[in-house]
């Protein structure tokens, strides 16, 4: 025992060094790009725009990224103090209020970059990039920073309905068709912005380069179901950045870095080396997203044997391939590549009998507990952490229905943690750990009631 | 001779209980203060002194509560949630569901047969629904705490409490008293609000029979009559509420105590 | 001409102040009073403690403004305006070209931007204790000093700790645990006084911070607060020396005004038979 | 016919103790209710298909306690309060619920809603949230879904005739909405602004017919009345997210104000456009409900091609129509109001701000938490604020 409690209780993959390293690249990007003029643009994470601006070669940068990093490195507190100052209410989404926060500072200085940065700064967007997709936030957002930018901003929008009203026949064309017009308008909107003509096999290469990221990113996912968990979710989020806002950018590195990271997964599942350096008593699912600024409540989390395995947020979906022969117009080949109806998700994920089932469900129930839940089951895990944000609404609303279809379902048992994305004062670990330690009482009950009912783990 | 230790460090008082076996030889408690490392030392002495027993019979000490860390003597710190779970089940084994009125914080916790945690809730962040409010109160009211319970109940029109927030809920005390409503409906709407706040996270982890209650709110019987009434069951009371988490904790010291002479 | 007079009436969630002038502006007597709950509704007594200083009667007032908190049904008011107008009123009196006024008393804090007198505009705290001066009695409760304790301790302070609780209750939590880990009184009292001032600071920025800017309110006895407040917002701060007094000053000023206007515009002066009677807050 | 004795404002105060009182008529006759979240459910397609278009509100009395199990304290207390009466069964006589993604917390609750309410029919519209041309032509395969999910569960087909009749009930219903919103551009208002509040909520609650008839009572009525509201030194103009019960706007009309124009969600909001009757009935409820109602929930600009943004510009086609009522009804200071924890609305504060600076009309930001208690320290601020104004 002694000579474990002296080595970390994190086993951090050595593949993730070089990929968390390339998120830095995008704000020297930036930079040399301010530099050279060439437009930048702030952009959201979603799926469609990064592949599209890196094709025309808009330097991307991603100011949600941005804000965790500041927060990362407890650097946000001043900018979120001066978004206040600004008039904007303090419930506000934590990324945008750091944001704004920066953007006023950037104006006081004259569109210099703030002195206390962090990573160099983010340089002038030249281009706001929002999107209708996930939360409310993320166009309002950046209309609002129309008060400190002269930028243009362009709301990408992609349809977002609820699983009922997707399996209705007709909606997934509809929608298709509904995602390709709305990237035509898109792209002629930067071609004005620009000047420059989209040169379309550029854009077959950035979104080619960022399907294979996908692909590898969900074969890794894959590994991870392995006893002991190969990989803790910390690791996942740490190289996270580099796929998903690096990835259109700079394909042939990333890619590369990932298929490392393959490797280095397989190798330890061969040798069933855990990702924690203590004997893995739990397997966890973190549901929501990561606290940035606390993330070393995890480790003394994985010093308690908790590993955490999987996670909901930024998991990449299943590849899958369509028949595009025919298919001439590249922004349709580019949708049907990578947007796919819900029902086949559903036969894919269950297979056809299953599937049905889950059909059904979603018809009679409006939502299918299996869907939302079955990653739980796949890894196997014994709890589950619901991190509630005080600042995000989307994140929050629906983690306590969740959590009691998964103790309805599985007898897997939740963890509620409040906190924030950004906002350090929101989250208070001594209280969170305390409840860690009663939680590991419910986790044991729930293996023995799972246990007595004949569940696989 | 064998004796266990639980100390619980809270933010309002600190409480010891020292077991013999199962045996409860000895409870004190004494206020917090401002100073967790004298009290703790204190709190043994005085305990140790009252039972006439000696330093060197403590077997095992386990620390619990806001201020644990601090406890020196302690062997190892165990969560208040979980000892309270723990003490809980030693007094009336067949309690399922506790409701806990801290000062700074309430919890409801559901427990099994092993007096093991299976789901809990705390009211966090703001003490909001907490024993804390009812001090407030009657520091408003200028009516000792013991008295405002009881007084509550002779209410005919509580006043409905809008904040949850316990300082603010004072000043909406203060407004409601400058208004000129009775105590008593004032007191009412303190404790109903407090009810309710305990209801829903009733309703949240669950109910399942027996109910208990304890911790020091369950000191004021008014408040258990009120929660009674909201929940509709009857509520089980221990003798000495505000000991059950250093109860908890003496217990848990027994068993690793037990551990170590078995190993 | 016989001398006329005017009152102002300031009850406060803790604290209830009166201020009698005449139609010189001169200040003839005042009274600030702490009084809790129960006694609000007994600003009548204030009143004659008040009178009784100057030998005035009730009648001899030509008009009587009632501000702050409990303003609603003072029997013996003529009107009733807000604490931030009045106090907007106050302060300029203190300091002329007071362009930001500050304001922490027990219910709330307020920023105040005023210009020649006059209330431009405002920022209100609410839904929160924080950066009241409630948030510093409730502490000091804890540590079993005295309010006035809080400032002098605080400067003594090498290295203030940061307390990051925003909740009242759980501050406190907060400094017992600093303290039970040795951290010197001084520097915890100094870490609060930072927060409280931190979070008010925050709130008039969005008012513009210019010169001259007063500080007023119980708060603004606290020394410490009032170092606080000048580091957080980089600038000098003025207290007058009767911080409490504002409000009641500003009103019985807008008193003389009404009065003086309406004479000016030779309208008859109306005095009411005033009854000083207990405040009732039933509508 | 209405089994109400009442007529006109009397009536109205009925409905505002008992919203259900004529609805739970109705069903006894076997009429179907639906009810609908926020404005931009297509009323339209429920009563052309003979059912009761029923406006879903919360309860700022009523203490939120079953709600709390799914959705935290940190959301909209109003969206809140709404799930908490649906779980305590108060909705139970809907036959159909319908939402549309007004905002993220809206979006969860419709399908926490289908998943414990469980109202027979349940959908939710996919609504675009810019106003795109791609997004104009989405809503409108979008609304013919819906129509067909209508149709489907109301067991007969919705004719061309009988949308367009419907269209125009509706439209009937928005100009008489007008017409009494005239009647407060005098000083004093012949209508107060608790009194509109109140009218608006019980039309909300009558089949569109009798919304229609209710409304015309009310403004003869009010045209004669002696009691009507007393000149006041302030006319108020109240913008923001919803406001379903009368305490914020009757303390705010307890000062020397009259709340005389609205930008509220049970308000003027929805009434404000006509539906154009276009060949195809689709396109012009898709550019009324994607277009037309100007709520922060969409995104709009005033060219989405422009390659620099001009944010005065911006804010000019943004907001002007909100200068144009403070204009039009002589309203001499501006209150932005918004439920705590709602972000759409949130974004927009300070933009709004800087454009009534800019336009020099002076505006005062509340943010409430949907209970009556947190009104008093606001009274303060309204009536500093008057002070500023006057």
């Amino acid at each position: 025992m002694t000579q474990e409690v002296k080595t970390r209780p994190l086993n951090r993959l050595q593949s993730m060094y070089a990929l968390r390293a390339e998120v830095d690249k995008m704000y020297q990007a930036g930079g040399e790009a301010e530099a050279e003029g060439k437009p930048v643009a702030w952009v959201m994470l979603e799926g469609w725009a990064n592949a599209i601006l890196n094709a025309m070669d808009i330097i991307t940068v991603f100011p949600e990224n941005y804000s965790s990093l500041c927060a990362a490195q407890k650097l946000a507190g001043p900018f979120l103090e001066r978004s206040e100052t600004e008039g904007y209410p303090t419930h506000l989404c934590g990324y945008a209020r750091a944001c704004v926060g920066y953007s006023a500072r950037m104006v006081e200085l004259n569109g210099q970059i703030p002195p206390e940065a962090p990573a160099g700064g983010m340089p002038r967007p030249n281009l706001l990039v929002a999107s209708a997709e996930v939360c409310d936030a993320r166009f309002k957002w950046f209309q609002s920073l129309g008060r400190y930018f002269d930028a243009p901003v362009w709301t990408l929008e992609s349809p977002s309905p609820h699983a009922r009203e997707n399996l209705i026949p007709g909606t997934y064309e509809r929608n298709t068709q509904f995602l390709i017009n709305e990237i035509k308008q898109f792209v002629t909107f930067l071609e004005k912005v620009t000047g420059k003509k989209m040169e379309w096999d550029k854009l077959g290469f950035t979104g080619d380069g960022t399907n294979k990221i996908n692909q590898l990113r969900w074969e890794i996912n894959q590994l991870r179901k392995a006893r002991p968990g190969p990989m803790h979710t910390r690791d996942f989020w740490s190289v996270m950045s580099a796929a998903l806002y690096r990835g259109a950018a700079d394909p042939t590195v990333i890619v590369d870095g990932h298929q490392k990271m393959y490797d280095e997964v397989k190798y330890r599942v061969d040798h069933s080396i855990a990702a924690i350096n203590r004997p893995e008593k739990y397997r966890l699912s973190f549901e929501g997203l990561a606290p940035w600024h606390s993330l070393s409540f995890l480790d003394s989390l994985a010093d308690r044997g908790w590993n955490f395995v999987c996670e909901s947020s930024y998991s990449p979906g299943r590849p899958f391939q369509v028949d595009l022969s025919g298919v001439t117009d590249p922004v349709e080949r580019y949708v049907r590549k990578r947007y796919r109806s819900l029902a086949s998700v559903i036969d894919q994920e269950f297979g056809p009998e299953e599937a049905s089932q889950v059909k059904e469900e979603i018809m009679r129930e409006g939502s299918s507990n299996r869907l939302r839940t079955r990653h739980i089951r796949e890894y196997q895990c014994d709890g589950v952490v619901l991190h509630v944000l005080l600042s995000c609404r989307s994140a929050s609303s629906g983690l306590t229905l969740f959590a009691d279809q998964l103790l309805d379902m599985y007898k897997v048992p939740s963890l509620i943690i409040e906190g924030d994305i950004i906002d350090t004062s929101l989250f208070n670990p001594v209280e969170s750990l305390k409840k860690a330690e009663a939680f590991e009482d419910t986790m044991d009950h729930y293996r023995k009631v799972r246990k007595d009912l004949g569940m696989q783990w | 001779m064998a004796y266990y230790l639980g100390i619980d460090i809270g933010s309002g008082t600190s409480k010891g209980v020292l077991l013999h076996d199962s045996d409860i030889i000895a409870y004190h408690l004494r206020r917090s203060g401002v100073n967790y490392k004298q009290v703790m030392k204190k709190l043994r002495e005085e305990l140790l002194e009252k039972a006439e027993v000696s330093t060197s019979d403590i077997v095992g000490t386990v620390a619990t509560g806001q201020g644990a860390s601090m406890v020196d003597y302690a062997d190892i710190q165990i969560a208040d949630i979980r000892c309270c779970a723990r003490g809980m089940n030693k007094v009336f084994p067949e309690v399922r569901t506790v409701v806990d009125v801290e000062q700074q914080s309430t919890q409801v916790l559901r427990i099994n047969k092993q007096g093991q945690i299976i789901n809990f809730i705390t009211s966090e962040r703001c003490a909001s629904g907490a024993g804390r409010f009812l001090d407030i109160i009657s520091n408003v009211l200028q009516i000792p705490l013991e008295e405002i319970g009881p007084l509550s109940l002779k209410s005919d029109n509580p006043v409905i409490f809008t904040t949850a927030c316990a300082v603010f809920g004072e000043s909406e005390a203060v407004s409601r008293v400058a208004e000129g409503i009775s105590k008593e409906n004032i007191l009412a709407g303190v404790h109903k609000a407090l009810a309710e706040k305990i209801n829903s996270m009733v309703d949240r982890v669950g109910k399942e029979p027996e109910y208990g209650i304890c911790g020091g709110g369950a000191l004021n019987a008014g408040l258990i009559e009120w929660v009674q009434r909201r929940l509709a069951v009857k509520l089980l009371v221990p003798p000495q509420p505000q000991f059950i988490t250093a109860l908890g904790a003496a217990i848990f010291a027994r068993e690793s105590g037990n551990n170590k002479i078995s190993s | 001409m016989i001398p006329i007079y005017f009152t102002g009436i300031d009850l406060g969630s803790t604290m209830t102040k009166v201020a009698i002038i005449d139609e010189h502006e001169k200040l003839l007597a005042f009274v600030v009073q702490h009084t809790g709950a129960e006694h609000r509704r007994l600003a009548n007594k204030v009143m004659e403690e008040a009178l009784s200083k100057t030998g005035i009667t009730i009648d001899e007032i030509t008009y009587v403004i009632a501000t702050g908190y409990g303003r609603i049904n003072v029997p013996f008011a003529d009107k009733q305006i807000t604490e931030l107008t009045c106090h907007a009123r106050g302060v300029a009196n203190f300091f002329p070209n007071v362009r930001l006024g500050i304001d922490i008393g027990g219910q709330d804090a307020k920023g105040l931007k005023i210009k020649d007198g006059k209330l431009l505009d405002f920022v209100m705290s609410d839904k929160c204790a924080a950066g009241t001066g409630r948030y510093l009695e409730v502490v000091a409760q804890t540590l079993g000093l005295s309010l006035d304790d809080l400032g002098p301790i605080s400067l003594k302070s090498k290295s203030k700790v940061s307390i990051s609780s925003v909740c009242t209750i759980f501050a406190q939590q907060e400094v017992i645990n600093h303290l039970s880990a040795g951290v010197p009184l001084e520097d915890v009292v100094a870490g609060l006084h930072d927060a409280i001032a931190g979070r008010v600071a925050r709130m008039v920025r969005r008012l513009k911070v210019e010169p001259d800017v007063v500080f007023t309110g119980g708060v603004a006895k606290n020394i410490g607060v009032v170092k606080a407040l000048e580091e957080n917002l980089g600038c000098p701060v003025l207290v007058p020396s009767e911080p409490l007094l504002s409000g009641a000053l500003g009103a019985a000023l807008i008193a003389r005004e009404t009065i003086m206007k309406a004479q000016a515009e030779g309208k008859p002066i109306v005095k009411i038979a005033r009854k000083l009677e207990e405040v009732t807050f039933f509508k | 016919m209405s089994a109400a004795t009442k007529k006109g404002l009397a009536h109205v105060q009925e409905l505002y103790l008992d919203r259900t009182q004529r609805i739970r008529e109705l069903k006894t006759e076997g009429k179907k209710v639906i009810g609908y979240l926020c404005i931009y459910p297509v009323t339209e397609m429920m009563t052309a298909l003979d059912l009761i278009p029923y406006r879903v509100l919360g309860d700022m009395h009523e203490s939120i306690t079953k709600a709390d199990t799914y959705l935290p304290t940190v959301v909209c207390p109003f969206l809140r309060s709404c799930l908490d009466l649906g779980l305590k069964g108060k909705y139970d006589f809907l036959d159909g619920m319908v939402t549309t993604h007004i905002c993220d917390v809206g979006s969860s609750l419709s399908g926490i809603w289908r998943y414990t309410v469980k109202t027979p029919f349940h959908y939710n519209i996919d609504t675009p949230h810019t106003t795109h041309d791609t997004s104009l032509n989405q809503i409108k395969g979008v609304l013919k879904a819906f129509q067909t999910a209508m149709e489907t569960f109301a067991g007969k087909k919705i004719t061309e005739a009988n949308l367009i009749s419907a269209i125009k009930k509706h439209n009937e219903q928005r100009a008489l909405v007008r017409e009494l919103y005239q009647l407060k551009k005098p000083d004093p208002p012949l209508i107060s602004g608790a009194e509109t509040l109140k009218t608006i909520k019980a039309i909300q609650s009558l089949p569109v017919d009798e919304g229609n008839t209710l409304l015309r009572e009310v403004i003869s009525e009010i045209k004669i009345r002696v009691n009507k509201p007393v000149k006041k030194n302030a006319r108020l103009l109240i913008w923001g997210s919803i406001i379903d019960d009368i305490p914020m706007i009757e303390m705010i009309e307890s000062l020397d104000a009259n709340v005389v124009m609205d930008d509220t969600c049970v308000g003027s909001r929805a009434f404000f456009n006509d539906v154009a009757i276009t060949p195809d009935p689709i396109d012009g409820l898709a550019q009324h409900y994607l277009i037309d109602i100007k709520c922060p929930r969409t995104f709009r600009t005033r060219d989405f091609y422009a390659v620099k943004k001009n944010y005065m510009d911006d804010l000019t086609s943004r907001f002007s129509y909100l200068l144009d009522y403070a204009r039009d009804w002589k309203a001499n200071g501006v209150i932005l109001q918004s439920v705590r924890y709602c972000d759409t609305h949130g974004y927009e504060v300070p933009q709004l701000r800087d454009y009534f600076k800019a336009m020099d009309v002076p505006s005062i930001y509340l943010e409430h938490d949907y209970t009556v208690g947190a009104l008093a320290p606001m009274k303060t601020r309204v009536q500093g604020f008057l002070e500023i104004i006057s």
